[in-house]
């Protein structure tokens, strides 16, 4: 199993390499990656000229998969395709195959959904901006992300028993109910978060250095976004206001007041990866208001629509759409009347916005390569799955 | 605008090239012909009041028993709020069709995607080659009569699994227990039986 | 042969539980203490007078006429060297430590604490295990120079202990060009770092030499004007002719003499920063872009070489700024004629001349060790700069402005008299004091700001 | 990867039968006192590798700290699941360390497959390209769990004579000490 050297060429094949080019490899294994992703990167010393992802290190064959499954027993590998923000890859498919069986949750557990959403949104932005600091060289801001997402583990653990992978949801609801006292630990929670977020501002997302190193970096026009399918903050970031969870709402969420933050340019020009970061910052704020207002508004009632043991859909298809943290997450469903999938489908955020770096790419320098990755956020599972 | 209005605007400009607007159960979708899929896309990307600029997503669909492979396209206007899906058919020996990259750019990781997996060729895509597996592999993986190639460069695809170890030898041990049990029984013999008994539970 | 069990009984530290205590303990006083009074002992007699006088007095021996002077001489140097090359070892070795602990402190965390009593010999450890690792040399990596690059490095970071002076009498020899000496051979570092980026064969490495060769550069021109500042307020070239030139209080300093000098203080830290590859100027060994920079390929004690030569740095950046701004040694209330006073006639200095020296000592470590918290406080706070922006920074701003405040400085040295001098010096220590306790203020009000229950720690 | 003088004694026990004199205990005591790990996450596990060195599970304590060039590890955290591309890449980097090196397999996926064990793409267990010294089943793993594995690989240098952990002088590709540097070709599909 010789490392094909060839493969840089290859994948640059469309280009020439001059005297003064070299062709780098960052990746698989690089810190800054965001997991196993490849850059074959031609560089004329700090100058990019064009950066080829070369994707796949993290392939697992989760859409084969769905193939060979049960429909329920498809729900622990969901939280696979998106480690980060589990819930959300369980939803979108709880939510395909509701549609697909014609089956509608019961309030309360379109509320629990929403509040454990967005606690994970919470969890999933805060390694985001975090991880995005560290790759611009400040080590401090994601280890203080990781000390805030300690306690969103805990919560999330108690709810579901499990930090990470959470298998949440259930086709027509949700697993289990929220535990004795559970609520009145978010509140507090989310008291420390709203003042932390504010620190967090100081230590790092107005930090002179920061705000020079990303403004007017990586710069994604409205056009250029829509055009290349980028979704969630990174299509927000560029200006687009669009949102699933206002716009095409599911569950629970035409219950819920919150803004949706967009790219404004404020140190630098719409569609930058500060405008990005910054977008992200501002959801942290937002989601902390929704699981307010659900955890105030909680209705009671059953957790779980009555679904059939076996389940067996009629031969269809159908679409399951949510917000994830990293933007629109579509699952499509095809069903030929069996208890499994003919074909599952999932259409993530990363894997639009991994597309857009080769475009980005020329002419910038290494250093903003690495603040692009980080700004999009992409994660190798979503990519791959 | 709803499915049906746009499958309509859709058979007045294309005529039969345009199939009527399915009726199965979830979502509908409007089958194109494959040769005139990148003018339809384009007609609805550019048509004012259709305005399809988001390409949410394309994928395919393996049909051994119809011996086609669809290619499925899941379009959306962020202007007027309204989606479509089309499919195109084409067929499962030499799965080829037009590539909509000149239309969205984001066609092109998906068509690469779909020419990873389910080896649909599309003519005219800018760079395609294999996205996901290694160039080397062998296979389209999500056709519906993919064959495992047993490993890739030496590293094998199989791994025991202990539990059937544990079980074998457990069945071993069991006969062996039995035959000395067997043999025993006629003439019974003073010295303990240096054979441990079964687990009580009897299986593993 | 012995067999033991090894999860109970084997490792030294669960046979004797107090090795440990003792041994940290040892190594966190003994040694730096031992090596600073062994420079305290040793560097004031480094001198062929007092040898010769020494010589004749205990021994009856001429040395003077000897034919082996030269022998006993060089063997004396090479015992001053040998505690100057330790005492970089182990400070390099400590400030990893603290530097650990610090930024565990700063992120939250708890940092190194099962390796002896706080963990201190973590660094001991991380020695010890670093020149047993294997020493991997890449096949196609140009043998020679592969291996020779860490000693440039070496040498550079050693050369300037031969200067920087320690206390009033502690430094190995007062060269009368000792601030040129040292912007001239720290310049060796950058040497080291070339040739391991190159000598690698890789291409990280690669990026990471070319950019540490062209900022060490570029920092050396703000760097060398500012440290330019000093001189022409001392009127010299002397490392211990600056210090003599300054008091022991704060507005004695050459930084708050004059507000171009100030201007220029922190030029030079600034430009220390980049030539030390701290961040916000690490750029040669970004981690997130360049893995490892321009030691990517190297392992054992090569790397162990690079990693002192980057901690023991700060040594020299933060005692040259020390000596040249902050009023080095000078202790406060303790004029030069007491030091003299204090000697005595005898051919060995009295005992309270080694008091004031060790006095002396003390200050400046202290002064040193702030500076290095400051340089470590800054790595774990700020972001890093991109290439061009540090190239910017270095010849937009630090260049001209180290000029400018090299030309107000001399204007001010022609035109104000001594008492502006004290007048300026008092106000901006007021200043500086005002602003530091503003800075105090708003951080614990910040701190304060931040409510509700913190993620619990206790139960892990 | 063990040596030949360590045994378990009996399995289950976790007592480690050794053969160390004085000067390996005092060489063992540095090198678990300094583990860098390679920043390596693969997958999920990833980031419980990362919460693993964060705030609460500091895996600082220990010093161990992590280390992105592969020559400047100790020990390699194979964190998440290895499909057959970057199995690849795991041998590679596996081969470029220095020695002596030690591998962590982190999860289930590591282990042995674990979840995607029915997968066409996924390596089924990392030890099937490099050898493995410590276990650590979850998926993923607590940080808790991590930690413990770390525990282990310092008991496992605990028992280790320095002499049997150099490589060779001199690279001899046909030693048996040597891990070839590529499968033969033979070898391949």
């Amino acid at each position: 199993m010789p490392i094909d050297m060839e493969l840089d060429r290859h994948i640059l094949r469309r280009t020439t390499t001059t005297e003064e080019e070299i062709v780098v490899n960052f990746g698989p294994q690089h810190p800054s990656t965001h997991g196993v992703i490849n850059f074959v990167t031609q560089t004329n010393g700090e100058i990019i000229r064009r950066s080829v992802p070369e994707i796949g290190y993290l392939h697992r064959g989760l859409e084969k998969i769905g193939e060979m499954v049960p429909y329920p027993g498809y729900m622990p590998f969901t939280d696979r395709i998106d480690y980060l923000a589990a819930m959300f890859a369980n939803e979108g498919y709880a939510v395909a195959i509701e549609r697909l069986l014609g089956v509608e949750p019961p309030p309360r557990a379109k509320y629990i959904r929403a509040i454990a959403g967005e606690l994970c949104r919470i969890s999933n932005h805060f390694i985001s901006v975090g991880t995005m600091a560290q790759d611009i060289g400040a080590a401090t801001p994601l280890t203080h992300a990781l000390r805030e997402r300690e306690s969103i583990n805990d919560l999330l653990e108690e709810l579901c028993g499990a930090r990470l992978t959470f298998n949440f949801h259930r086709i027509g609801g949700v697993a289990f109910d929220l535990p004795e006292g559970w609520g009145t630990k978010v509140l507090r929670f989310l008291d420390h978060l709203d003042s932390y977020i504010q620190e967090w501002d100081r230590l790092i997302t107005f930090n002179k250095i920061f705000v020079k190193r990303l403004a007017n970096v990586g710069i994604i026009n409205r056009a250029l976004a829509i055009d290349y399918g980028l979704a969630g903050p990174n299509l927000r970031g560029s200006g687009v206001r669009w949102d699933i969870r206002r716009d095409m709402p599911y569950g629970a969420y035409p219950d819920f007041d919150f803004n949706v933050p967009v790219g404004t340019g404020r140190v630098g020009t719409v569609g930058d990866c500060w405008d990005r970061f910054f977008v992200r910052v501002q959801e942290i704020v937002e989601s902390s208001k929704i699981v307010r207002q659900a955890l105030a508004k909680l209705p009671e009632g059953d957790i779980q629509a009555k679904v059939a043991r076996k389940l067996k859909p009629e031969v269809g298809e159908a679409v399951g759409r949510v917000e994830s943290a990293r933007g629109e997450m579509l699952y499509y469903v095809v069903s030929d009347g069996s208890e499994k999938a003919y074909r599952l489908r999932v259409r993530t955020g990363s894997f639009m916005a991994m597309g857009i770096i080769e475009e980005l790419s020329h002419g910038i320098m290494v250093a903003d390569l690495i603040a692009i990755i980080a700004s999009l956020d992409v994660v190798a599972p979503e990519v791959d799955r | 605008m709803t499915a049906e209005e746009v499958c309509a605007q859709l058979k007045e400009r294309f005529g039969e090239a345009v199939g009527a607007l399915s009726e199965t159960k979830g979502d509908r979708f409007v089958v194109v012909k494959g040769e005139k899929i990148v003018e339809v896309c384009q007609f609805l990307k550019s048509t004012t009041g259709l305005e399809f600029d988001y390409c949410q997503d394309v994928t395919a669909v393996d049909w051994p028993a119809r011996n086609v492979i669809e290619v499925v396209f899941h379009l959306y206007s962020l202007v007027h709020r309204h989606g479509v899906v089309l499919k195109v058919e084409t067929d499962r020996a030499a799965p080829s069709i037009a590539s909509i990259e000149s239309v969205w750019k984001a066609a092109t990781w998906l068509e690469r995607e779909i020419y990873d997996l389910f080896g649909v060729n599309f003519v005219g895509h800018s760079d395609l080659r294999r996205i996901l597996l290694p160039d080397d592999w062998v296979g389209y993986p999500l056709r519906k009569d993919y064959k495992e190639a047993g490993g890739y460069h030496g590293m094998g695809n199989e791994r025991p699994d202990p539990l059937v170890q544990l079980s074998k030898i457990t069945d071993e041990k069991r006969k062996a227990v039995a035959a000395a049990v067997a043999s025993a029984a006629p003439a019974p013999n003073p010295e303990p039986n240096p054979v441990p008994a079964p687990a009580p539970e009897g299986k593993v | 042969m012995k067999i033991s069990l090894a999860l109970d009984s084997t490792s030294l530290t669960r046979r004797y539980p107090r090795l440990a205590v003792l041994v940290t303990l040892f190594m966190a006083f003994g040694v730096p203490l031992g090596l600073y009074a062994g420079a305290l002992a040793v560097f004031p007699l480094n001198r062929p007078e007092v040898l010769n006088a020494l010589a004749k007095e205990w021994l009856g021996w001429d040395l003077a006429t000897s034919p082996y002077r030269n022998l006993v001489y060089a063997g004396f140097l090479l015992l001053v060297a040998f505690i100057a090359v330790n005492y970089t070892a182990v400070f390099g070795g400590v400030s990893t430590w603290v530097e650990r602990r610090v930024a565990g402190r700063m992120q939250s965390r708890i940092g190194p604490n099962r390796t002896g009593a706080a963990g201190f010999l973590a660094w001991v450890a991380d020695a010890v295990k670093m020149v047993l690792k294997e020493d991997t040399i890449p096949g196609s990596a140009d043998n020679l120079l592969f291996r020779a690059a860490p000693y440039f490095s070496m040498v550079g970071l050693l050369l300037p202990f031969v200067v920087l002076p320690f206390g009033e009498s502690t430094v190995v020899t007062d060269m009368n060009v000792g601030v040129f000496y040292v912007a001239a051979v720290t310049a060796f570092v950058v040497v080291g770092i070339l040739v391991s980026g190159w000598a690698s064969n890789s291409k990280w490495a690669l990026f990471g030499g070319i950019r540490g060769a062209a900022q060490v550069l570029s920092y050396e021109i703000p760097a060398g004007i500012a440290l330019m500042v000093p001189v022409l307020m001392a009127g010299t070239l002397s490392m211990q002719g600056i210090v003599r030139a300054q008091g022991g209080l704060p507005w004695e300093w050459f930084v708050f003499r004059n507000p171009a000098a100030l201007v220029a203080f922190f030029i030079a830290v600034t430009s220390s920063l980049a030539e030390g590859n701290r961040t916000p100027f690490d750029l040669p060994e970004a981690e997130s872009e360049l893995v490892a920079g321009y030691h990517a390929e190297y392992s054992g004690f090569r790397l162990a070489i690079f990693l002192m030569v980057e901690w023991a740095n700060m040594w020299i950046m933060a005692g040259l700024a020390v000596t040249l701004f902050l009023g080095g040694w000078q202790v406060p209330g303790v004029s030069p004629e007491m030091y003299l006073h204090a000697r005595g006639a005898g051919l060995l200095p009295a005992p309270l001349w080694f008091v004031l020296q060790a006095a002396s000592m003390l200050v400046f470590i202290i002064k040193t060790w702030a500076l290095v918290f400051l340089f470590i406080w800054l790595r774990w706070t700020l972001p890093r700069v991109r290439v061009d922006q540090m190239m910017s920074l270095c010849w937009k701003y630090l260049v001209p402005g180290a000029f400018l405040c090299f030309i107000v400085t001399l204007l001010w040295q022609l035109l104000v008299p001594p008492l502006g001098c004290k007048i300026t010096g008092i106000l901006l220590t007021i200043c500086a004091s005002a602003f530091l306790v503003k800075f105090l203020r708003d951080t614990r009000r910040n701190i304060d700001r931040v409510t509700g229950d913190r993620v619990d720690l206790t139960n892990w | 990867m063990t040596d030949q003088n360590f045994y378990q004694a009996e399995p289950g026990t976790g007592v480690l039968l050794t053969n160390t004199s004085m000067l390996d205990d005092a060489i063992n005591l540095a090198r678990k006192n300094s583990i860098h790990y390679l920043l390596f996450g693969l997958a999920c596990c990833g980031i419980e590798l990362m919460q693993t060195g964060g705030p609460r599970a500091d895996l600082d304590r220990f010093a161990a700290i992590f280390r992105a060039s592969p020559r400047q590890s100790d020990l390699m955290i194979v964190a998440g699941t290895l499909t057959y591309k970057m199995a690849v890449r795991t041998k590679l980097l596996y081969d470029q360390m220095a020695e002596p090196k030690y591998v962590l397999s982190m999860g289930s996926c590591a282990n042995c497959g674990g979840l995607f064990q029915a997968s066409y793409s996924v390596c089924k267990g990392v030890d099937k390209i490099i050898p493995v010294d410590v276990y650590v089943p979850g998926c993923p793993p607590r940080p808790e769990a991590l930690t413990e594995g770390l525990l282990r690989i310092q008991d496992i240098m605990m028992c280790e004579r320095w002499k049997t952990k150099m490589r060779p002088g001199r690279v001899d590709p046909n030693s048996p000490m040597m891990i070839p540097a590529t499968i033969p070709a033979s070898k391949a599909k």
